[in-house]
């Protein structure tokens, strides 16, 4: 049963194949079944190899399928195999069954839309690349899905193409995190040389026993594959492409944007943490970057209107805790915030893509308001999401997870820690003033109403999002460790507890952030703020904190410079001018051919004189 | 004796080819793409040789000289064959339905163009070597300056200046190693493997390998001999495209693996650091001038420079894992480069155009041809499971122990890559709809021919042992490191 | 009278430059021909200088040839002159320029 | 003295002619008498070489002279071919005395390609050329043919007043008029001086620079079948007696003269070529082609041994059979009784849509003299190459590349012309079967022998001894 691992990648890639074949032949309706139908299956199959494996771990807490010889030369060699162990058990559990139910939601949300079987052909192509991703047994392998999602993610940002600013988000998205790729092969390519394979397991055994902790190589490779992970997870300094990516379809976001793609960073972390734990400089600069990511997104999102960006900054700050959690170490922890992310944040952008649906794709918070009567479902649905997300108290996984993370940063380091709690708080400011703003006060009219596809997708998420904390609960909840148990035989025991004062801050906080969201929604704060054009603070802030100017300035201005000036091959002008200087001679030689015989008989004369004299002197 | 066939049928296709369109506009086809056909048929089983030689033919052709007609077939060559009997297949239906005047003598020259360039993959004698190299270049001028577009003349005269200019340093090259050889033995010989081991030392050996070494680099299009190669490329009819970028190009590839290198190894071994630094120096400025294009089939012309620059890296960090990195990629380029010009070739046709600026949006008028050029694209930049990426990793993991910094900076260069890939999709597919067109989709035949590149280039980038197989003997006995 | 060989053979330089010198100076074609003719028997004179010196026929011998064909190319010249002037009406060789590159 | 029978039988053939002109004049009658006149001295050329040979003061008969005198009566033969369908043309213009012209002058050339003596060489050398300026006034409807005659006489005349003048002072200088003699003269200045005008002169006969002025006017004054003769004939035989001088023993030049010559022959390469460049007239590419190959032909002469003089030979054959090549598709092209060839690029242009044959014939000879594959003018490149190359001769390597590239330009262009897709200009000639059949031998020879040049070889290194 095991060895139907390989059926998990292959469905929703066969989807894909099937629907770019055949595409605009079929009936959308076959397509959306096909798309959904794919994923759904590597969804229900993942399942059982999940049941499966907890009925009866197979020995040594891991399963390799190796598939076929990739390449194999003297020097290098790699093979494609998958490898299941409890991390990427999870992860293909999360991708396929949030992507499933994404691809349900997208069959509605999606529906009259041109290039629907493209859509999902992207889709499945995302989902196979992303599963390919987690279950990749070579660092080689992972980089294929690794750029194969970086490319359906740029093709699906640019979906609605006819739109310029879509295909300039879409390829910025893409050169940005190529960018870190790039660093990411420089990487591979040091492991490649140092140990003559990619496999992951040979890998990191030969970097133990050939590399001391805290020595030279391992941080740089480490912090090369940090790079690369930096900019999958939009982390500072990578991030600014994020926010933009907000231009795809909603469902994208949720699938790709938040729930799996951007999380690559975190489960690379993860897989290779044993080579990271050689490089503890590099652990160090991953927590301080995430500290920054942390707060970056929280106040950038403070200011946003677009209620997609919002969740994108969300999105960024949330992986922000997870590779904070990385930095001190906390791999069972991070993955556990990532799951957990994976659900409430899926549940977010659904339903904001819900709102949206009914309102012409509108996605201005401003432009919003009153919903909570008109769209109940999509209400409940963001409400889960947004508690989720607040980490109130024992209501959504969000707080088990972000507890269990948190525990884990103040045993390391309390400063780090506090950094967390101030992202929690402003966290809660700015979702709950996403919530009030759209669903509260004056209504706006709405059309039309959710078909099961949607519904099917928001409930279940919903539920999801506030049953799956229960996995993993502090000690004064119960205790239950259930996904650090799973996690165990991958990534070691369970972190520490938080001492309950410790614990209780952690949960104040939101609160308050949600406490002040309520009061400056009740005194009209935030409508204000809507209304009056931005000063140059929030403008700043809204921007990202100036990274693209800086990014503008210093990257894409000298390299459009360049092409100016180049665009003209001047190499090509420098044997312009050997021509040049061949016609030249030529004109100035048939100059001479006048016709005139005297003139003739004068250059014969003078040439015999010059070739006797010439040769009597010499 | 198949090897005189490799040569003979394409040679006499082309001959038939030529009278045949009195008869029927496509009797000329059809006899091209049979002789092909056959050609592939006798190519094909040669791989199942015992020897590392698949195939050794040998008679005296010039004995004044020493000079013989000496064909061989090795794995590497047996590759480079195969895939220009297939490109050239791919070139001929490609204009299938195209208008060609004088059709005949149009498939006449490409099947002499073939015939040339699988002489240069299998000559083991450095005067026939040179001998099909010229010849390869002359039906190709005809190509290019009777059926090309609106510049044809000024692009047939560049590409016939530069090639057969550079051609004239390697006639010196040659004549000057075998008179060095002869002075050295006694014996005056043009053969491969007589002088493989008798590198003439001092200046006058490094000269000779300089002079080859520039005829192949101009050959190869790279930084700064490339100002040939936009224009040629630009001007060119589509099938003349499709074998310059994806054959012709590659024979200055083969000519610095299979001469420069293993019969200089020390002088070649001197020249490395500046081979590899125009290797960056291509890659790069192939990229940004690539980015700066308007004119689509002269951004794919500038991408091809850029892509010769890993494979000059490849060769001249002299180890067997770049060496199979170069051959893969000169396969995979070879793809997805033709597939490429065919797209823009098709898009030309229906749009009579080739300025990005009037296209745009084309993704909603033509599904699969957009759907088709955005994947060749992405595999010509190098996307991982794709056949260009396996190439360009072998290259960058055989160059990483040789010369970190040029790998790191060719790394980097896969960076504007990734520029002028997006830049060229967003241009041509994406974008809003700037002219209002009625223009038809791709038909059976061409989605055929996409799908079979397509089908090619993605093997090559999740399966490509079996081709490193093939070329590993050849490559172990040109006596790099492995 | 002995005359030494250098005597003739200086003539025959002087008569030689002459030649060549009118060659250029003249632009009546019928001139040109003679100065060609001056030089062609300054050849022959040199070779009468030769023979002096060694004693030998040769040089005599070499005269006769060399009168002969100054003869033929003066026939076959003032012919062609002959239709030149027929055509183009003039015998100035600078004005005889259907053929030429540049004005 | 069957060993001279060419000569003999040329000189019959001349007096038949003339008595068949004086019974009747015909043309085709002419053009017949001529031909079977060159084939039958063709024939006797292998009788010739099988008689004992014989030390004669005023011939020297050896294997090379019997090759080149091969080689000019083929073309002699070639032309009068080529000559009679050519000057059915022109309608009221009688065209016997051209054949006795043609047969006259191959006579010339004949004796001069043989002379060992300064008589006998002046005497081959000016029966030469004045039979070839009858030959390049000939149509007397153009004046430019008459103009080019004239150019022609005087310059030639004043080439003629150097070579008598050296061989003057030669003489002079060593008492002698044996070729040998002469050229083993002592180093005294007059001697020098004397070698330096007969140097001179054999310079402006080959068109090198800077005797070449003439070349471009003369070329195109001359109707087609009479340039042909004017670019390949007395070369040939201008080479047959350089190489028999070089051959002589103690005939080495100073290293003095050896540097005039390479720049001679570096110049002639450059200037010719780049004279060529933008030129639109195809007699005047052809005759500055001409310079910058003689200037290659130079490099194999300077670079002398063994490679060098069969290189020699070799580049003259391939030299020859193009040029005939060249000219005889203008020929072709042509009609005598108009008031000028069809000489421009303009002419040529559309010539592959329209009379694809002699586009081919055309390109094949073009591709000839750029080097190109599978014409013949490839390996004999080559071979001029390898000459240099073996004695290392850099910089006249070097410049043969610069310049050859600079005449790649031409060529092409001259080919691309002829491919251009536009209606082309009523072709002016109608049937010339003699002009075909030429065309037909020479571009066959030049194709088969360009892909198996090794017959040719072995051949030359026979007659080379």
């Amino acid at each position: 049963m095991m060895r139907d691992i390989w059926l998990v990648p292959a469905l929703p890639l066969a989807g894909a194949v099937l629907l770019g074949l055949l595409g605009g032949k079929i009936p959308a309706r076959l397509a959306a079944v096909i798309g959904a139908s794919s994923v759904g299956l590597a969804a229900a199959l993942a399942i059982r190899i999940a049941l499966l494996w907890f009925a009866a771990p197979p020995p040594g807490d891991a399963f390799l399928l190796p598939l076929w010889t990739w390449i194999t030369l003297p020097k290098f060699s790699a093979v494609v195999g998958l490898l299941i162990d409890p991390v990427s058990l999870v992860l293909i559990l999360v991708i396929s069954v949030i992507g499933f139910f994404i691809h349900l939601f997208s069959a509605e949300y999606m529906e009259g839309e041109n290039g629907y079987a493209r859509y999902f052909a992207y889709l499945n192509l995302f989902v196979a690349s992303m599963l390919l991703l987690v279950l990749a047994n070579d660092l080689l392998v992972m980089f294929v899905g690794w750029e194969g999602v970086g490319v359906c993610s740029y093709l699906l940002v640019g979906f609605w193409f006819e739109e310029e600013n879509n295909g300039e988000a879409a390829q910025k998205s893409f050169i940005v995190t190529r960018v870190a790729d790039i660093a990411m092969l420089i990487g591979i390519l040091i492991l490649a040389l140092r140990f003559g394979t990619l496999d992951i397991s040979t890998v990191l055994h030969g970097a133990v026993s050939a590399w001391p902790p805290g020595s030279f190589w391992p941080a740089v490779v480490a912090g090369l594959l940090l790079v690369g992970g930096l900019g999958k997870s939009a982390q500072v300094p990578l991030q600014t492409w994020l926010p933009d990516a907000m231009a795809g379809p909603t469902p994208v976001s949720a699938l790709i944007h938040a729930a799996t793609m951007v999380t690559a960073g975190v489960y690379l972390v993860v897989r290779l943490h044993v080579l990271f734990l050689l490089a503890p400089a590099v652990l160090h600069g991953i927590a301080l970057g995430a500290a920054l990511t942390v707060l970056l997104a929280a106040c950038a999102g403070l200011v946003q209107s677009d209620i997609k960006r919002v969740l994108a900054y969300s999105t960024m700050g949330q992986i922000g805790y997870m590779f904070l959690g990385l930095g001190v170490g906390a791999w069972g922890a991070a993955m556990f915030h990532l799951a957990s992310h994976a659900i409430f944040k899926a549940l977010l952008f659904l339903s904001s893509g819900a709102v949206s649906m009914r309102l012409h794709h509108e996605q201005n918070i401003f432009a919003m308001g009153g919903l909570r009567t008109k769209l109940p479902l999509a209400f409940a649905a963001f409400l889960v999401g947004a508690l989720c997300l607040a980490a109130v108290p024992v209501v959504g996984c969000g707080f088990f997870s972000k507890e269990f993370l948190l525990g884990a940063v103040w045993a390391q380091n309390p400063l780090l820690w506090g950094v967390g709690i101030l992202g929690a708080f402003l966290t809660g400011v700015y979702i709950f003033r996403a919530v009030f703003t759209v669903f509260f006060g004056a209504s706006v009219d709405v059309s039309g109403a959710y078909g099961v596809r949607v519904i099917l997708p928001l409930t279940v998420l919903a539920l999801a999002a506030l049953g799956f904390g229960w996995l993993q609960t502090p000690d004064f909840l119960g205790g239950a460790n259930i996904f650090s148990n799973v996690l165990a035989p991958a990534l070691g025991g369970a972190a520490t507890d938080a001492s309950w004062p410790v614990a209780l801050i952690g949960m104040a906080a939101p609160l308050a952030g949600i406490g002040l969201a309520y009061a400056l929604h009740q005194n009209g704060f935030w409508r204000r703020q809507g209304a009056a054009s931005p000063g140059l603070f929030v403008r700043f802030l809204q921007g990202g904190m100036g990274f693209d100017a800086l990014y503008r300035a210093i990257f894409v201005k000298p390299f459009l410079w360049t092409v100016r000036v180049l665009k003209d091959d001047p190499v090509d002008q420098v044997f312009q001018l050997l021509q040049r200087a061949a016609v030249g001679l030529h004109k100035r030689l048939r100059e001479e051919q006048n016709g005139k015989l005297r003139r003739y008989a004068g250059w014969m004369m003078a040439g015999s004189l010059a070739t006797i004299l010439a040769v009597v002197f010499s | 004796m198949s090897l005189c066939l490799l040569l003979a049928i394409p040679l006499l296709g082309g001959c038939l080819a030529w009278p045949a369109d009195r008869l029927h506009p496509h009797l000329p086809r059809i006899i091209s793409l049979l002789a092909l056909a056959a050609t592939l048929a006798v190519a094909l089983p040669m791989l199942h040789g015992t020897s590392f030689w698949l195939a050794d033919f040998s008679v005296p052709w010039i004995p004044a000289f020493g000079m013989s007609f000496h064909l061989g077939l090795d794995g590497m060559s047996w590759l480079l064959t195969v895939l220009t009997i297939v490109l050239g297949m791919f070139s001929i239906v490609v204009s299938w339905r195209e208008n060609v005047e004088k059709i005949g003598f149009f498939h006449a020259n490409l099947m002499w163009s073939l015939a040339g360039t699988i002489g240069v993959f299998l000559a083991l004698d450095l005067f026939l070597f040179f001998y099909f190299w010229e010849l390869m270049l002359v039906p190709m001028v005809f190509i290019i300056a009777i059926w090309g577009h609106e510049d044809r003349r000024i692009a047939a005269i560049k590409f016939f200046l530069f090639t057969q200019g550079s051609g004239l340093l390697i006639l010196i090259g040659i004549l000057g190693l075998a008179f060095l050889h002869q002075r050295a033995t006694g014996v005056l010989t043009f053969g491969y493997f007589a002088l493989l081991g008798h590198e003439p030392g001092g200046a006058a050996g490094f000269l000779i390998m300089l002079g080859l070494f520039i005829a192949f680099v101009v050959k190869l299009a790279a930084f700064p001999a490339h100002v040939w190669l936009p224009v040629t490329h630009t001007q060119a009819p589509t099938a003349g495209s499709v074998i310059l970028a994806s054959i012709l190009l590659k024979t200055g590839a083969y000519g610095l693996l299979r001469f420069v290198v293993p019969l200089f190894p020390t002088a070649s071994h001197t020249l490395a650091p500046i081979a590899l630094w125009l290797g960056v120096a291509s890659i790069f400025y192939g990229a940004v001038l690539a980015y700066g294009q308007n004119d689509f089939k002269r951004l794919i012309a500038y991408t091809s420079i850029s892509h010769m620059g890993f494979v000059l890296i490849g060769v001249f960090v002299c180890n067997a894992l770049a060496w199979q990195g170069v051959v893969f990629l000169l396969i995979a380029h070879g793809v997805s480069t033709g597939a490429l010009f065919i797209i823009v070739g098709a898009l030309q046709q229906r749009l009579h155009t080739r300025e990005l600026s009037r296209m745009g949006g084309l993704w909603g008028d033509l599904p699969k041809l957009s759907s088709f050029g955005a994947f060749f694209v992405l595999a010509a930049m190098g996307l991982p499971g794709l056949g260009n990426f396996v190439g360009e990793f072998l290259i960058l993991r055989g160059a990483y122990g040789a010369a970190p910094l040029i790998t790191i900076l060719a790394a980097i260069g896969l960076v504007p890559a990734a520029l002028y890939s997006l830049i060229a999709i967003q241009r041509a597919f994406h974008g809003p709809v700037r002219e209002a067109r009625a223009i038809a989709d791709f038909g059976w035949r061409e989605n055929a021919m996409m799908l079979a590149l397509a089908a090619a280039i993605i093997w090559l980038g999740v399966y490509p042992q079996p081709v490193l197989d093939v070329a590993a003997p050849s490559i172990s006995a040109m006596g790099v490191t492995p | 009278m002995i005359v030494s060989w250098q005597a003739p053979a200086s003539l025959a330089l002087i008569l030689f430059l002459l030649g060549l010198a009118a060659l250029l100076a003249r632009r009546n074609l019928v001139f040109v021909l003679m100065s060609v003719e001056i030089m062609l028997n300054a050849a022959g004179l040199l070779f009468i200088a030769a023979g002096m010196r060694w004693g030998t026929p040769d040089g005599q011998i070499m005269f006769i040839a060399v009168l002969n064909l100054a003869g033929a190319e003066l026939a076959v010249g003032l012919i062609l002159l002959l239709r030149l002037r027929g055509r183009l009406t003039t015998l100035d060789g600078d004005a005889a320029v259907l053929l030429r590159d540049s004005s | 003295m069957i060993q001279a029978a060419p000569l003999a039988v040329q000189g019959i053939f001349v007096a038949v002619l003339l008595a068949a002109v004086a019974i009747r004049r015909s043309a085709p009658l002419a053009a017949a008498v001529t031909g079977v006149g060159f084939v039958a001295a063709l024939c006797t050329i292998p009788a010739a070489m099988h008689g004992a040979a014989i030390a004669g003061e005023q011939f020297d008969l050896s294997g090379a002279t019997y090759g080149f005198w091969a080689v000019i009566l083929s073309v002699g033969f070639l032309l009068s071919v080529m000559g009679s369908g050519y000057w059915r043309g022109a309608k009221n213009l009688p065209a016997e005395e051209f054949f006795i012209l043609l047969l006259v002058a191959t006579l010339g050339a004949c004796v001069l390609a043989a002379a060992k003596d300064v008589l006998f060489l002046f005497l081959g050398l000016e029966t030469m050329t004045l039979a070839m300026i009858g030959m390049i006034a000939y149509p007397r409807h153009r004046p430019e043919a008459a103009e080019a005659g004239i150019k022609y006489l005087i310059l030639s005349a004043m080439s003629s007043a150097f070579l008598l003048f050296g061989f003057g002072l030669l003489e002079l200088a060593t008492g002698s008029l044996g070729l040998a003699d002469v050229l083993a003269a002592p180093n005294t200045p007059m001697a020098v001086a004397g070698l330096a005008m007969v140097g001179v002169a054999a310079g402006f006969k080959l068109s090198v620079v800077p005797f070449h002025i003439w070349v471009p006017d003369v070329y195109a004054g001359a109707p087609a079948p009479s340039g042909a003769f004017l670019a390949v004939v007395p070369k040939l035989a201008v080479l047959a007696v350089i190489l028999r001088a070089t051959g002589l023993p103690g005939a080495a030049l100073a290293p003095g003269a050896l540097h005039v010559v390479s720049v001679v022959a570096a110049l002639s390469m450059l200037a010719g070529n780049l004279l060529a460049l933008q030129q639109q007239n195809v007699k005047r590419i052809l005759g500055f082609s001409s310079i910058a190959h003689l200037g290659y032909l130079l490099v194999a002469i300077l670079a002398a041994g063994e490679v060098g003089r069969v290189a020699v030979v070799f580049y003259a054959v391939t030299y020859a059979l193009t040029m005939v090549a060249a000219f005889g598709v203008l020929a072709v092209l042509s009609n005598a009784g108009a008031a000028r060839d069809a000489e421009t690029i303009a002419d040529l242009r559309g010539l592959f849509w329209s009379r694809p044959g002699l586009a081919a014939v055309m390109t094949l000879a073009l591709l000839s003299l750029a080097g190109m594959p599978p014409a013949i003018g490839f390996i004999a490149k080559m071979y001029i190459f390898a000459a240099g190359v073996h004695q290392e001769l850099w910089w006249l390597v070097g410049t043969m590349i610069a310049s050859s590239v600079i005449g790649l330009f031409y060529y092409l262009s001259m080919i691309l012309a002829m491919a251009q897709r536009q209606a082309p200009a009523p072709a002016a000639a109608g049937m010339q079967a003699g002009g075909r059949l030429v065309l037909g031998v020479v571009s066959l020879a030049v194709l088969v022998l360009g892909v198996a040049p090794e017959p040719l070889i072995a051949l030359v290194k026979a007659m080379l001894g």
